[in-house]
């Protein structure tokens, strides 16, 4: 029981879903929409078992003392302060003028597009270090990289004004993302159609069984 | 007579005017008014086709006489007609999606003039059905029972001890490499699975590589911790791990505190994951899964605390970040390759040659494919439409 | 360590600071930068042109705070723009939050001396209808009847009766719809379920890193024009000849390229110079 | 309130940025902050836009067999309860092959069939010597990048060779969408500075 009807479920329902995708008589043709939505409700079941998980971590942390327990209590704040005031609100709760759009504008947003903008940061250590000639696949990233970085700003204007229209850095730009960086991403994403295709068949068969069937 | 006399002088009028007064007159209607279930569907819905009146010029012009198209429909040839909608000038086709199945319609064309109309002949009677296969899919369906029958054969072929040649995938080679350096240094390796829930293929391909991974710490009995984005990723985390402990036969390993949740939020997550790195220190850092713009701030992070990276994702434009910032990346395809060349189990690995040989079809019709369209012999794409 | 292995292993702490820099200062200065207006930006503004004043245009505004930095100056221009040639303006939003990113961008531009001077009232030269659920099927029901798909404004006016709503009934009686998208749904939508049924007007703006996937559109001629990221929202302030925030951006944003390819350059160089000596 | 908001959404800001330089206290607080609310946003949201209108209005619409939903959802939560948590493992199940049956052919499609699709294309163009180029470049590209991802045969001699002209493809690709975004990344940032020198300490215009 405990092992083969996890399994029977995937294969049943897989199967079937991917049969289903050929066949356009009702009631057939909304079924992968509601296993869609089936998905969504088991996921906010779940999200109860998240949050209960992280607000059990931290009030460990809280009552055993650990290290930066204090930082464990404004995790608990923070938590309740949107739960309290989005279930108060009801169901119009992000609408502007409520207090539940003035804590995600205030503070939600700011902390969010912060940690969002830290990438501007991280782009340029990252290239700074990965980007040396060491070989010649590296060579090649980093050409292809600093062509189109300058191809795309003012600046690249000037480098490059004194060559002929359709010579320039920014044509140049464009043709690499239009063509060699098409070609590749289209490999790339062929590749990971046939990965896809085969590892769903792998889970279906049961082959790849590493959850959902241990004892 | 007095009135006939009067249409005569007017018609002549008419005609020996300027074309001001030309406008007003109605265009000649469309013609061959034709009407079909429209095939491949849920049913619900009728095509209607039809010849365009000569007056059309095609296009959308101030000099077309056609200004467009009305449609008409009618559950009787002589009935009452209502409007079922409109189309530009120079349609040939309308889908009326508001039929009911079963129910014999008629349909008008009208052609617009500028202040007139005029009408063509009834359709002969069309009913709506819905089908049971759409056949605009049978490549589609072709294609898939060609490469799950190629993987199932080649899956065989690894069951019955055929051996099976796989190539180096360097970055798994290293997974062996980081596991037994976190060992060595007594510090933890952190697992993240990527911030998409077990709704995407890249999130269950990170679960079982993690299977694969738990095996190895559980031998090396190294420190592994999983922060999750999701929950239902880490009830699966759990399982998983729970499952390669017991099988490494070290149970008593396993503690459910490895896996946690954090947020469900990209940047939050990613805020707390950066926070445990830089205190952890962790001597490895597995990034697999799904991710987003986050994807660099880990990895950075992670390449700042000097720990092993091995990175996979099959986020096309998250790769360049993985790849500069990572020791190992899995591009691609790769990903979902992992978890079967870590087990080495060879009816896992024979799915793999069965892969191939869906490439080999690819390839062969992107040559062909693009060769006989070079030389004008056969447009062959309309076999991935 | 010479000077040489400390450059490769420079800590990136100083890289950091630089580019704080780099993005920071920038922004106190304004600076005169040639910004070609490219073909994608010229035809949009001049299909703007073209619409004689009092004509109707929408605007779509669908993306959040989360893409602000790139789209909120394409939405101030463009309102700037409308108000200035007298084009009168329906904002709608597919996403929850684009209303209130219009009101926000109204409040700039509403206050800026030439405008005053105009006057536009709500109402009558611009109305914000708020946001409706639905995605793409609110285009698809926009196209039979927008009254009906947005019945009240923004702040609670029946839509009927509003003065510059008078008259308009579907995608007819709309000159021009402008969108500013960050992803899904937004311009890809507004494609297939305007412009290809409806045959509407379309022009517009992207996030840079969505406007690759855009560009098939603008050759087939599905789309008017194109402003990809901060560097089309210059482009079309330039094309305009009001220069405002995204083109003092772009300032900043050349500053930072030109500072990261020269922090790659002189990384490269170190690494030469050490292996040489190296290796001799 | 609007200044206070002002004030506290810009401390939030520097804090985050605090980490730039190194661990503290007042990253700290803001991660930890930052967990809390977004953890309790996304909890709210789920019950409101998911929760509700995918299960409760669709009940509520007599649209009974989404108790089905229910039931799995219920399952999951079993996990509570240790001796019958084993159950959710039916849960897990269906998500499973509900991912697995939906992404078969989706990806089946827009991966793979229409990617191929639109790489069959001509090889000369008349009298356009740059598009006949780029499409040489798009479908050699294409064909040696699908060669390196060759699990089953080794990278030796002229395969070999097109795998590796297939890596230089990759690369090439990598290093250009790493410059393309790095504008996007910039923007972000312009975007913060501009709250905290304009909106919040007046500084720039």
């Amino acid at each position: 029981m405990r092992r083969e009807v996890p399994l029977a479920i995937t294969a049943i329902v897989g199967f079937a879903l991917i049969i289903v995708y050929f066949i356009p008589h009702p009631p057939f043709n909304h079924s992968r929409d509601f296993f869609e939505d089936l998905f969504f409700i088991i996921a906010a079941f779940a999200i109860w078992l998240g949050c209960l998980n992280l607000l059990k971590v931290n009030a460990d942390k809280v009552y055993l003392k650990k290290k930066g327990w204090t930082f464990s209590i404004v995790v608990w704040f923070g938590f309740f302060l949107m739960v309290i005031v989005g279930f108060w609100e009801g169901r119009g709760f992000m609408n502007p003028g409520t207090t539940f759009y003035y804590l995600y504008d205030k503070l939600y947003y700011p902390l969010n597009a912060t940690m969002f903008s830290i990438l501007a940061f991280f782009v340029a250590s990252a290239s700074y270090r990965a980007f040396r000639a060491r070989n010649k696949e590296a060579t090649i990233l980093l050409i292809a990289a600093l062509f189109v970085m300058l191809g795309r700003v003012p600046f690249g204007y000037y480098l490059s004004s004194w060559l002929p229209e359709g010579w320039r850095l920014g044509n140049i730009t464009d043709w690499i993302m239009d063509f060699p960086q098409t070609a590749a991403q289209r490999a790339i994403m062929i590749g990971i159609a046939l990965g896809i295709v085969s590892s769903s068949l792998r889970v279906l068969l049961g082959l790849e069984r590493t959850f959902a069937s241990g004892e | 007579m007095i009135r006939f006399s009067f249409i005569f002088l007017f018609t002549l009028l008419l005609f020996s005017s300027a074309t001001g007064q030309e406008a007003t007159l109605p265009p000649s209607p469309p013609t061959d008014v034709i009407a079909k279930d429209t095939p491949n569907d849920a049913g619900g819905s009728i095509t209607i086709t039809w010849k365009k009146s000569p007056d059309d010029i095609g296009a959308v012009r101030e000099e077309n006489k056609v200004k467009g198209y009305e449609i008409l429909r009618s559950t009787e040839s002589e009935g009452e007609y209502e409007v079922l909608g409109k189309t530009t000038a120079g349609a040939q086709t309308y889908f009326d999606t508001h039929a009911h199945n079963g129910v014999p319609y008629y349909y008008k064309v009208r052609a617009l003039g500028i202040q007139s109309f005029s009408e063509s002949l009834p359709s002969t009677p069309a009913k709506a059905k819905a089908q049971w296969i759409d056949w605009r899919r049978k490549y589609t369906f072709l294609l898939a029972l060609i490469l799950a029958l190629s993987i199932v054969y080649f899956i065989n072929q690894a069951k019955s001890g055929k051996q099976l040649f796989i190539r180096k995938i360097a970055g798994l080679e290293a997974v062996e490499e980081a596991v037994g350096r976190a060992t060595e240094m007594g510090r933890k390796i952190f697992y993240i699975p990527g911030i998409s829930d077990m709704d995407s293929m890249q999130t269950i391909a990170a679960v079982t590589i993690l299977g694969q991974v738990a095996k190895k710490t559980a031998e090396y009995e190294a420190k592994l911790e999983v922060p999750t984005s999701r929950s239902l990723v880490m009830v699966s985390c759990r399982e998983t791990i729970k499952e390669a402990y017991s099988n490494a036969g070290r149970p008593d390993l396993y503690n459910e505190d490895m896996v946690y949740y954090l947020t469900d939020d990209q940047f939050g997550y990613t805020a707390a994951v950066d926070g445990l790195f830089v205190r952890e220190k962790p001597a490895a850092v597995f990034l697999q899964g799904q991710f987003y713009a986050e994807s660099l701030i880990l990895a950075e992070t992670g390449n700042y605390v000097g720990a092993i990276q091995i990175a996979g994702t099959a986020q096309p434009a998250q790769l360049p970040f993985f790849v500069a910032a990572c020791d190992y990346t899995l591009i691609g395809e790769e990903l979902f390759a992992a978890s079967a060349y870590l087990s080495r189990d060879p009816k896992l690995l024979g799915s793999l040659k069965g892969q191939d040989v869906g490439k080999f079809i690819f390839l062969f019709f992107i040559i062909v494919g693009s060769l006989f369209i070079t030389f004008e012999i056969y447009d062959l794409s309309f076999l991935f439409r | 360590m010479n000077f040489l292995e400390k450059l490769l292993a420079l800590d990136r702490r100083i890289i950091f600071l630089f580019i704080a820099i780099a993005v920071a200062l920038p922004l106190f200065f304004t600076v005169k930068l040639h910004i070609e207006v490219t073909p994608v930006v010229r035809n949009l503004h001049n299909a703007l042109e073209a619409l004689p004043p009092g004509s109707k245009v929408l605007v779509s505004l669908d993306y959040d705070p989360g893409s602000m930095p790139e789209l909120q100056p394409m939405a101030e221009s463009f309102f700037r723009y409308c108000f200035m040639r007298d084009l009168k303006i329906i904002i709608i939003g597919l996403w929850p939050n684009g209303p209130i990113q219009a009101n926000s961008a109204l409040e700039i531009i509403l206050n800026e001396p030439d405008i005053k001077k105009k006057n536009p009232k709500y109402g009558i030269d611009y109305v914000n209808l708020g946001y409706t659920a639905g995605n793409e099927v609110v285009i698809e029901r926009m196209g039979s009847d927008i009254p009906v798909t947005f019945p009240k404004d923004y702040s609670g006016n029946k839509t009927e009766d509003l003065l510059l709503m008078k008259g308009v009934k579907n995608f007819n009686n709309i000159d021009f719809v402008y969108n500013l998208s960050a992803g899904y749904p937004g311009t890809v939508e507004w494609v297939l379920f305007g412009v290809d049924p409806y045959k509407i007007k379309l022009g517009a703006g992207n996030t840079a890193v969505q406007a690759p996937q855009i560009y098939p559109y603008l050759n087939s001629g599905q789309l008017v024009g194109l402003l990809g990221g901060m560097k089309g929202g210059a482009e079309f302030e330039i094309a305009t000849g009001k220069p405002a925030k995204a083109v003092k951006f772009m300032f900043s944003q050349s500053v930072s390229h030109a500072l990261i390819c020269f922090f790659i350059l002189i990384g490269n160089f170190a690494y030469f110079a050490t292996r040489k000596k190296k290796g001799a | 309130m609007e200044r206070i908001g002002i004030w506290i959404a810009a401390l939030l800001t520097l804090g985050i940025f605090s980490f730039l330089y190194k661990d503290n206290p007042f990253y700290k607080f803001c991660e930890s902050l930052f967990v809390g609310i977004s953890a309790g946003y996304w909890f709210v949201t789920t019950f409101w836009q998911v929760f509700m209108p995918k299960l409760a209005d669709n009940l509520v619409a007599g649209r009974f067999y989404y108790m089905i939903g229910a039931i799995f959802g219920v399952l999951m939560l079993l996990r509570l309860f240790p001796k019958i948590g084993w159950l959710s493992r039916w849960s897990l199940a269906l998500v499973v092959g509900t991912t697995a049956g939906l992404y078969f052919t989706r990806y089946l499609v827009s991966n793979g069939m229409i990617q191929v699709q639109n790489t069959i294309i001509p090889l000369y163009v008349k009298g356009n010597l740059s598009q006949t180029i780029g499409n040489l470049v798009i479908v050699i590209g294409t064909f040696s990048g699908l060669i390196y991802f060759f699990f089953s045969k080794e990278h030796k001699g002229t395969f070999g060779g097109l795998a590796k002209l297939g890596i230089w493809f990759l690369m090439l690709s990598f290093g250009a969408s790493f410059g393309y975004t790095v504008m996007s990344r910039m923007s972000l940032l312009i975007g913060r500075m501009d709250y905290l020198l304009g909106t919040w300490l007046g500084l720039i215009r």
